[in-house]
């Protein structure tokens, strides 16, 4: 499957690079090109934010990124390049989370395979996020169940 | 048979090490671990929430597993707590 | 209006940059970016396309960008910073043709922002797209026609 | 009032110059200057398609006008057939 890149950024290694997501789901027969940027923000649920630590089971992950990338190519065709990318470990703010490009020849499938992706991405990669606060306290955000028997029932998460 | 078990995300403030090895009888079943992994925590862990561990999944390193499913050979776990990614 | 950039390029004078684009459009209190890349491509509408030329009406088309935003800004409340450039002349394969990119508190926001503003330019902006293809031939794409006698029943246009 | 009509789109492959002068009474509205360009493009274009002019809106440089609004003073206008930007 060459025509999607999945990756995880380790953040004390490097940062995620939205160029090269553009560049890889880049492609002559290709007019539109929609691209996701999680960045880190300051203000969450009414605390500030210094930062947050992703933790993920990098194997698990990344099998998920490229089920994930095998469901757009279905649902939208073969004309079809993504890069999944996020970061792990402890980000500051503006730091970026994820980044999600998707390339295909019109720009409708582009809009529409880049936010299944997002949202696939974040409601069922093996991913945590941890909020620290100014006042130094440090939380796991409340997420999505990924268990059989709560399918239609996931336990309350946040929209970050 | 030994199984070892991953800890993520919530798990991971329970210890310091992110792993708990459990004994379990050959072709036990998730639902198996998830009893023992419960068992674990109730004897080990001081703040353990057993409703989290009730809406986190079982997982090899390449899917997750159902309920009903038996645990792989290997005996390598990882307890998923819901996740929030992104 | 400072939360947002419009503009027009001259590809003779310089090309869009996606990466303006993304920084323009980040705050620290921005969690989601949304960037749509409209580029030119090789093939459209069965026919080997070498080039797009694109003519502009460009104080309109700034003005009506200004609007577009300010429509936005109104849609998806206050805390919105808005990117949106396009190219005007002769371009290449591969050129970029539009740039638009939404920084929001919230991804939803950024994507639903992102795409109406795409939508927008495509429909309202005076900008008319002259396609030149192998064989030598040019012709002008049809369109949207911006009468208001026709509002409801566009002229026939591609969706490139 | 003399009016410069701009010409735009597939307008311009009529002639080089992408700009057109036309003779109207003062307080002449849009639809005065559409007859007045369907006459100018009938005596001049070869090539011209009153249908493209009839799904071509007029405008200034600030917005779009409709086809009971008065020229402006200044005369300067634009004919915008169909759009396709992006």
């Amino acid at each position: 499957m060459s025509a999607h890149h999945c990756t995880v950024v380790d953040i004390a290694e490097g940062k995620l690079d939205p160029a090269a997501a553009l560049d890889f789901v880049s492609d002559p027969a290709f007019g539109g090109i929609t691209l996701f940027v999680g960045r880190v923000r300051d203000f969450n649920v009414g605390r500030d934010v210094t930062g947050i630590s992703y933790d993920m089971f990098v194997p698990l992950a990344l099998n998920g990124f490229a089920d994930i990338a095998a469901r757009a190519e279905h649902d939208f065709g073969g004309k079809l390049k993504l890069y999944i990318g996020h970061a792990k470990g402890r980000l500051g703010l503006g730091d970026l989370a994820m980044v999600v490009a998707a390339g295909t020849p019109h720009r409708d499938e582009a809009f529409r395979a880049c936010r299944q992706v997002v949202e696939a991405v974040k409601h069922t990669s093996p991913i945590w996020k941890q909020e620290h606060y100014i006042d130094g306290d440090s939380i796991w955000s409340e997420g999505c169940s990924l268990c059989e028997h709560t399918d239609s029932a996931h336990a309350q998460h946040d929209h970050a | 048979m030994k199984v070892e078990v991953k800890l993520f995300g919530a798990f991971r403030d329970h210890q310091p090490d992110p792993l708990v090895e459990l004994e379990l009888s050959d072709g036990a079943t998730i639902t198996d671990l998830r009893h023992a992994l419960e068992a674990y925590g109730n004897a080990h862990w001081p703040k353990f929430c057993p409703k989290l561990l009730k809406y986190s999944a079982f997982a090899s390193e390449k899917a997750v597993l159902r309920d009903t499913d038996a645990i792989p050979a290997d005996g390598k776990m990882a307890v998923l707590p819901p996740v929030s990614g992104g």
